[in-house]
């Protein structure tokens, strides 16, 4: 079998202010025609570059310094603008991220794709209008000649994804660089568009280089992996060998780090390959610390109530309320979280599990229903003070840590800014002394007081949410997708520091996730939403061994297969 | 840029991509150090200038129109010559861009204050507060600027007390300039207030409980002041401009206490009579002091867009 | 689209409403208008039979319920200076303003959109940075400096161009153009070329900057990554897109067209109405600034209802909904 | 490539200068253009200059001021009113002939509330008609002036007056305007061809003129078009674009005379420029001084002396002007050679003066003066201030527009003012019942000098010339010793013209038509 595509020591460097940076170190790779390469790493390793490289669209200023790119025997590299253009569409096709952004806003998807058809076939107007529809189908979507008039944004993600399928498709390429294409997409919709790839591959003997950081897409689809860190290729082979009995130190521990569906663990391996730098810092002792005051109040019962909760969205406005648009977010939500325990939410985007989150948290108010924080009603008189010292008591960690902190702000003032608002402290110098033993406590260290937020990583920032959650003492927690931003190595220390602090204070966790197999990992007990209501309540267990009602066990079954995930390291 | 020890402020400071990109553009550089100079010369006038150009009791008539020091008939102690008043040119151009200046910088700090209180609180508290200020802010832009200044102008000359009047001229100019810019601020404060209260860090500071004014002031604002700041230079350059055309328009500074626009107003009466230096350098003047401005605005708004760098 | 078109329209109507009572309190706060009225020579008595001859002793709501019956009937009154009634004069005066805001919302626009896509593809060539530092010169100068200038070199130093005035006008009736003569072009490209160049590299730095902005997105890439020719990707896919904002940002220049044809009628005598309006203010004529007010703010809101409407042609995102 | 030469063409097109014209055509410019065309609506500059050029009177001037006949071959005083002999087969524009009708129409139109020629056309109490060509125009009293007063009350036609529903001047009350604003029909050496106010006016020559080859004028078309911007003016002089301007600024008279092929009139003017001071009131309105230190004559003095008129003469006038000691130039009875030389220069005294009058260290006031009325008036005021200041008075300039400076003096709003003042009738009466009576309405400098006052109202009647001039004498003899007033200079009127035409310059700045000559 010829190789495709064969890279050889492949170097890519960007020039910066502060030196030359590496992106790509000696990469040499293989793509075979009917083959489909699962390139993978975290961000930063430099997996996307090499698709950049591969058909010269590197961004600025970034050059490739050094290697071969060999496709179909021919070198890539120092054509000229004209002959790249050639290859670009025609021979190499390529499928982004979001489909949101790839289309042309304002041009038909018709015309999207006559335009990349009449580039490379001299086709008559007719015609090329044929090859768009046939095109359409291909990629499976109905009543293709009336869509041809429609533009983007009448179509759905997943809808839309097909579309950019079917126009890197539209020159006929022998080889497809998909970077990251189902990352913008839902469970569901990501399976789909995954067999769609891997059917087209197949049929059209197309080489297919997958370009993801997500272990789970890769089981399913690649049939070699190459494993990138920090700009090499760490361990190439087939998909099997690499998921099942990684050979190198950094593969073994990123394939630790994936959550596993199948089974609870009590932690998830630490990942100190990755987190180099997290050295054991000074924790502070619970029971005699500032911190620790609030384990004084400790009751049983239940620390949230929901009931009958309700809110609705305009999402077209119209003087008429008939014509009004109205969205449903939340629909008559009823649950309880019982003091101590960490209660799962889980659900695809648009179910509505990280507005309940938001209601519970008072950012929004409800149209119908109660919430009961602590037994105190928060709803009905929000600015009691009695509602005020609930709402003190519960702190949430956000999903994107470069938004949840405030960059204009020192760590330290962000940390402190609930101890100095509600005076928990009686001086600042004791206030600067807790701050510094909080950043300790999570793992970040007391120096990190006098940074700014921009000189952290993503995970470092969740460490700091998490400080300045600490900061009220509170006694509930809501996270709401607190990893799904972070790496899986990073998301892996932050979730066993979470699941640390709850044991430690006894917090009741509000946990907030699409991703099944994390929510596993952390819940006592789960609900999952669907259309802004709740389908089931269960037992954690129980649900994944016996879900009981039938979107539950459709989500289940979408769930990424990790049987190739082998037991290495468990 | 994991570092064991946090960096001096100095070492941040000299890290901080903007000053970084300012230090690399010379374009830059260039225009901060001529704004700077202008700006100087002209706060430190009573300092530098040769003569005082608003005393009468400095000035001769029958100095006056004397061309530069370098041309034939100038007088080494007018370097720039005189105007048909006596006055020395140097002097008045350094007096005049003082006005200039100090209108101009009243007028963006009254527009920029308030345009981004009403657009901070617009943005942030929304609902009918939000519709009321920008319809307010729609009604400001329908009356083009420079026409409004023209009116409030005609206005403050006609309602003002005659002894008042002289006295609150500049003040007229200011109050007319500033409220023609605020809506500009107001909308790019809300604008961006808009985003930043959607950002979780302003929701994790509601969820700890501050008040709305405090999340405003402490969180929101600091973080809208990047956009505000490049509209404020250019905003700056353009009250520059609007002072000099109302002014030339006969509709600004009075000609006892002239600032550039009503210098160039002034000379231009002269302007075929060959006294080319009582039009020519105040012009000039005006143009590199707004150019630079102009270019310190251009720079800063590459620099302070990521996307472009 | 009936629901947008009626919420800006009531949106209009309010922001007219205020801007004619802004206009009426004119007549109560700027000058005594009696004064402007009468000759040298005139006695007291004449001055108070004026006041009551005008209305100017009734009670204020009085005197603005009248001026909106007036204003809605097309009714300005009389000028105080000139004595005729004032909707005649600016409908006298409008072709000329109208034909230069035209002439130079074509100049801006023409030369600005072409600068500044040039300037967007071609970021980094010469001639793109040469074009963008004289750009930034032009916005430095301000119109009365750019008029006298061109003056003095065009009409007295070349002798090229006329240094003033409006000549050569058609009479069709009901518009007198100075569009259909040489003599009449003659007039009018030095003040169009004043008048348009301030906003015209407005437009020029704004094109370059929404262009540089849409080369970003990941359509442009995913364009690119199709093969597609610079020429499809640059004008097909960026500069459409670069429009949509530019819109309505030109609408808004060309509401700043109207309001600096005062300065520039001015320095070239340009008979308009902007320089109607700026004698009225030296004259204190109330009901000319009265008028000009509201007729501006016509104009804006008429402008802005058109950009709206093209935004509704251009995007179907807005056109289609979701 | 091909837009360059696209671009050649269409600039060597627009380029070329108008087709020859075989007619005549005068291109002139000024500063305002007339508000109307109807003749008794606005009393006003601008709009008297453009009327003269299409309406006549009974009586003009020539160049040099004298009277003449004009549509009056002679005249003849008697104790109560003149009669006039009229010019026989005269005829209107539209050919209707001009008759004894169409004088008592137009006195009666002249006289009418909304006419703005009131002043000058109520002396004339009624017209008696003797016969088709002769009228006796009834006066109240003796009236020694009244063909001066004359001058400019046109006449106009009955018949197409009423034809056109324009009996009556048009009036600040009506809602539309009347025909006659925009139409004309007069006797006079040009007709209205086009008319676009503030843009361009188009007279023809009217070729059954009654004057049609007694005059120099070759003339066959006028072309006005106004242009407020002084420079704008005179730019448009420089390039070409206009044969003669009418005011340009003094700064730029050396370079209308340097360049090729234009060239500059002058004349004394007859108007004086001149600085009042409230000695009235008893305390000042803007000063920092206790009471009104311009009752003291000695502080009037200083003021005279401090003001350096040949600087200002040298520096702001570019030379062309009169320093003098009077509020009324030559040429005007009443004007001497012993009076008119200034009070002089002399700062010293002048700080002495002012110590002796107890403020050593001077006093404050404000300026009131206008920016667009005199002949750099602004500036004038400038200079002004720098020289108070030399004696300690700290001058405040309050520069505005004459719309708004002129009520001030209206209203006896003002301590210290700019005023300019012109004599159409060429007598001292006129300055003495405005600027010097007690109840002078421009007469804000609360002078009254009861000899004055007296004098004022006997020469009105006062037939005998021998002493009524002896009267006004004696007056100004007061005037000059009293100093209510601080004389500046009299103005000096300069026309910018092409060298291709030939136009004699007047004192009283119009523009005859009927002398111009092009060659």
């Amino acid at each position: 079998m010829t190789d495709l595509l064969k890279i050889d020591g492949l170097d890519v460097e960007f020039p910066t202010r502060r030196g030359t940076v590496k992106a790509a170190r000696g990469v040499s790779l293989t793509v075979s025609p009917g083959e489909v390469l699962g390139l993978v790493g975290e961000s930063g390793a430099g997996k996307s570059t090499i698709g950049n490289a591969i058909i010269d669209l590197l961004e600025a200023p970034g050059r490739v310094s050094a290697g071969s790119i060999l496709f179909e025997g021919e070198e890539l590299r120092g054509r000229n603008e004209a002959e790249m253009r050639r290859i670009r569409g025609d021979r190499i096709g390529m499928i982004f991220q979001d489909p949101q952004t790839s289309l042309n806003p304002l041009m038909t998807v018709g015309a999207q794709l006559v335009e990349t058809i009449e580039k490379t076939n001299d086709l008559s107007a007719t015609k090329a209008e044929e090859r768009a529809i046939e095109l359409l189908e291909q990629v499976g979507i109905t009543e293709a000649k009336a869509r041809l008039q429609a533009y983007p944004h009448q179509f759905s993600g997943g809808m839309r994804q097909r579309v950019v399928i079917a126009l890197a498709l539209a020159g006929d390429p022998d080889l497809i660089i998909a970077d990251e294409p189902t990352t913008a997409l839902d469970v569901s919709i990501q399976a789909q568009i995954l067999d769609l790839i891997k059917q087209l591959c197949r049929q059209r003997e197309l080489g297919v280089i997958i370009v993801t950081h997500d272990i789970g897409v890769i089981a399913n689809i690649a049939d070699r992996v190459a494993v990138m860190y920090r700009g090499e290729v760490v361990e190439t082979g087939d998909v099997a060998q690499i998921l099942g009995a990684p050979e190198h130190e950094y593969t073994k521990s990123l394939i630790a780090a994936v959550p596993r569906a199948d089974r609870k663990l009590d932690r998830f391996s630490s990942v100190d390959y990755i987190e180099g730098g997290t050295k054991p810092f000074q924790r502070i002792d619970i029971q005699t610390h500032w911190l620790g005051k609030s384990l004084h109040d400790r009751r049983s019962g239940a620390a949230i109530e929901v009931e009958n909760l309700g809110l609705s969205f305009v999402l077209q406005k119209s003087v008429l309320k008939r014509n009004r648009k109205m969205l449903q977010a939340v629909d008559d939500v009823t649950f309880t979280v019982a003091e101590g325990e960490t209660f799962g939410l889980v659900g695809e985007s648009g179910s509505g599990k990280s507005t309940v989150a938001r209601l519970i948290a008072g950012l929004y108010r409800p149209d119908a229903g109660n919430i009961r924080v602590i037994g105190q009603d928060v709803v009905s008189s929000p600015r009691s003070a009695a509602a005020r010292e609930a709402r003190r008591a519960l702190q949430m960690i956000f999903q994107d840590p470069y938004s949840s902190l405030n960059s204009r702000m020192r760590v330290l003032d962000i940390v402190a800014e609930p101890i100095r608002f509600y005076k928990l402290t009686s001086s600042e110098a004791e206030t600067r002394k807790i701050v510094g033993d909080l950043l300790d406590h999570v793992g970040l260290g007391a120096k990190a007081a006098l940074r700014y937020p921009h000189e952290f990583s993503g995970g470092q920032r969740q460490r700091i949410s998490i400080a300045r959650a600490l900061a009220s003492r509170p006694r509930i927690l809501i996270c709401d997708e607190p990893t799904s931003a972070l790496d899986v190595s990073v998301q892996a220390t932050i979730l066993n520091l979470l699941k640390d602090l709850q044991q430690e204070l006894g917090l009741t966790m509000l946990f907030i996730s699409h991703d099944l197999p994390v929510v596993r990992q952390m819940c006592d007990r789960i609900a999952v939403m669907r259309h802004g209501r709740i389908c089931e309540v269960s037992e954690t267990e129980t649900l994944f061994s016996a879900p009981e009602h039938e979107y539950s066990r459709h989500l289940l079954d979408l769930m990424p297969r990790m049987d190739l995930l082998g037991s290495a390291r468990a | 840029m994991q570092q064991d020890h946090p960096m001096t402020r100095w070492e941040r400071f000299k890290d901080n991509d903007i000053v970084w990109s300012f230090l690399h553009s010379p374009g830059a550089i260039v225009a901060a150090a001529i704004t700077s100079i202008a700006i100087l010369a002209c706060l430190f006038a009573p300092l530098i200038a040769p003569f005082d150009p608003f005393d009468p009791s400095q000035i001769s008539l029958w100095d006056g129109k004397l061309p530069p020091a370098w041309i034939e008939g100038g007088q080494p102690q007018y370097l720039l010559g005189t105007d048909n008043q006596g006055r020395d040119m140097l002097s008045t151009i350094l007096y005049g861009g003082r006005l200039s200046i100090l209108v101009g910088l009243a007028a963006v700090c009254l527009g920029m204050v308030l345009g981004v209180t009403l657009g901070v609180i617009s943005g942030y508290v929304g609902g009918v507060t939000d519709a009321v200020i920008m319809r307010i802010a729609d009604v400001q832009l329908t009356i083009p600027g420079i026409l409004l200044a023209i009116l409030i102008n005609g206005i403050g000359r006609a309602f003002l007390p005659l002894e008042l009047r002289q006295e609150f001229a500049i003040y007229v100019v200011i109050f007319a300039i500033g409220l023609t810019d605020w809506p500009q601020f107001a909308r790019v404060a809300r604008g961006a207030t808009m985003v930043e209260a959607n950002k979780e860090y302003v929701q994790a500071a509601r969820i700890i409980g501050l008040p709305g004014w405090r999340i405003m002031l402490r969180h929101i604002l600091p973080n809208t002041l990047r956009p505000v700041l490049v509209i404020a230079t250019i905003g700056l350059a353009l009250a520059i401009i609007a002072e000099a055309t109302l002014s030339f328009l006969g509709q600004g500074i009075p000609p006892t206490t002239p600032s550039l626009g009503t210098l160039i107003r002034v000379g231009n009466e002269y302007l075929f009579s060959g006294l080319w230096w009582i039009t020519f350098f105040p012009a000039i003047a005006l143009v590199v002091l707004v150019f630079a401005v102009n270019l310190l605005g251009d720079w800063m708004r590459d620099a302070l867009n990521p996307k472009l760098r | 689209m009936l629901f947008f078109i009626l919420k800006r329209l009531s949106q209009s109507i309010l922001v007219m409403a205020i801007v004619s009572a802004v206009s009426f309190s004119l007549f109560n706060f700027v000058g005594d208008p009696v004064n402007n009225m009468v000759g040298q020579d005139a006695t007291r008595e004449q001055r108070v039979e004026i006041r009551q001859q005008l209305g100017l002793d009734d009670p204020v709501l009085t005197q603005y319920t009248r001026f909106l019956g007036n204003m809605l009937q097309g009714d300005f009154g009389l000028s105080y200076r000139i004595k005729r009634p004032v909707d005649e004069l600016i409908f006298e005066r409008l072709p000329a303003t109208l034909e230069l805001v035209f002439v130079s919302a074509i100049i801006a626009l023409l030369v600005g959109i072409t600068m500044g896509v040039y300037t967007g593809i071609r970021r980094k060539s010469w001639a793109s940075r040469a074009i963008l530092s004289i750009s930034l010169v032009g916005v430095s100068l301000p119109t009365f400096i750019i008029g006298i200038a061109l003056i003095y070199i065009f009409a007295v130093h070349l002798r090229w161009l006329p240094s003033s005035g409006r000549s050569g006008t058609v009479d069709l009736g009901w518009w007198k153009t100075s569009l259909l003569t040489v003599d009449g072009w003659r007039a009018i490209i030095l003040p169009a070329i004043t008048l348009s160049l301030f906003q015209l590299t407005l437009i020029l730095r704004l094109v370059r900057a929404e262009m540089l902005e849409v080369m970003q997105t990941d359509f442009i890439k995913f364009a690119r990554a199709r093969g597609l020719s610079e020429r499809a990707i640059n004008f097909r896919h960026a500069l459409r897109n670069t429009l949509v904002p530019v819109i309505t940002i030109i609408g808004i220049n060309i509401g700043g067209l109207i309001a600096f044809s005062v300065i520039t009628e001015t320095v070239f005598q340009w008979p308009g109405t902007g320089l109607m309006f700026i004698q009225a203010v030296d004259f204190v004529d109330v009901p000319i600034m009265a008028a000009y007010l509201v007729f501006v703010a016509l104009l804006f809101v008429l402008i802005n209802l058109v950009v709206d409407i093209l935004y509704f042609v251009v995007d179907p995102r807005i056109r289609l909904g979701d | 490539m091909h837009f360059k030469k696209l671009l050649t063409v269409s600039v060597a097109a627009l380029t070329v200068a108008n087709p020859a014209l075989a007619e005549n055509v005068l291109r002139w410019t000024s500063q305002g253009d007339a508000l109307t065309m109807d003749p008794h609506s606005q009393n006003e500059g601008p709009t008297i200059a453009m009327n003269g050029q299409i309406y006549e009177s009974l009586v003009t001037r020539d160049a040099e001021l004298n009277l003449q006949p004009e549509l009056a071959e002679s005249w003849e005083a008697g104790a109560d009113g003149w009669t006039f002999n009229l010019r026989k087969g005269v005829k209107f524009h539209d050919g209707a002939d001009f008759t004894a009708e169409d004088v008592v129409f137009s006195f009666e139109r002249a006289n009418h509330e909304a006419s703005d020629y009131k002043e000058q056309a109520k002396n004339v109490t009624s017209v008696e008609v003797i016969d088709d060509h002769t009228v006796k125009l009834m006066t109240d009293g003796p009236n020694p002036i009244l063909p001066n007063q004359l001058t400019s009350i046109y006449m106009i036609d009955k018949g197409w007056a009423e034809a056109n529903n324009v009996v009556a001047p048009q009036d600040f009350k009506a809602k539309e305007e009347t025909y006659a604003v925009r139409n004309s029909n007069g006797t006079g050496p040009f007709a209205l061809v086009s008319r676009a106010p503030d843009e361009m006016t188009v007279l023809a020559r009217n070729a059954d003129w009654w004057g049609e080859g007694m005059f120099p004028g070759n003339i066959d078309k006028i072309e006005y078009r106004p242009i407020t911007n002084a420079a704008t003016r005179v730019a448009a002089l420089l390039s070409g674009e206009v044969d003669f301007v009418l005011d340009p600024p003094l700064q730029d008279i050396k370079r209308i005379e340097s360049s090729d092929g234009l060239g500059v009139k002058t004349v004394a003017q007859i108007r004086s420029i001149f600085f009042g001071m409230d000695q009235g009131i008893d305390q000042l309105r803007t000063s920092d001084a206790e009471g009104n230190p311009f009752k003291d004559a000695k502080v009037r003095e200083a003021f005279n002396l401090a003001i350096d008129k040949a600087a200002i003469q040298r520096v702001v006038m570019e030379g062309l002007s009169f320093p003098t000691g009077m509020i009324t130039p030559p040429g005007v009875l009443g004007n001497t050679p012993e009076n008119d030389p200034s009070y002089g220069f002399d700062p010293t005294k002048a700080k002495a003066l002012l110590a002796e009058a107890g403020y050593p260290d001077g006093f404050s006031i404000q300026l009131d003066c206008p920016n667009n009325r005199y002949n750099n008036d602004e500036k004038i005021c400038q200079a002004a201030v720098a020289m108070l200041a030399k004696i300690g008075v700290k001058v405040n300039l309050d520069a505005i527009p004459k719309a708004q400076h002129f009520p001030k003096i209206q209203k006896r709003e003002t301590d210290f003012y700019m005023l300019g003042w012109g004599v159409p009738t060429l007598d001292s009466h006129y300055v003495f019942s405005y600027l010097l009576d007690g109840e002078g309405s421009w007469n804000a400098t609360g002078y009254s000098n009861p000899r004055v006052n007296e004098i004022t109202t006997a020469i009105v009647t006062e037939i005998d010339i021998d002493k009524r001039t002896a009267l006004i004498d004696e007056a100004w003899t007061h005037v000059k010793a009293d100093m209510p007033y601080v004389p500046i200079h009299h103005q000096v009127l300069a026309w910018g013209i092409a060298d291709n035409v030939d136009i004699p310059i007047a004192a009283d700045d119009a523009f005859r038509p009927r002398y111009a000559v092009m060659k």
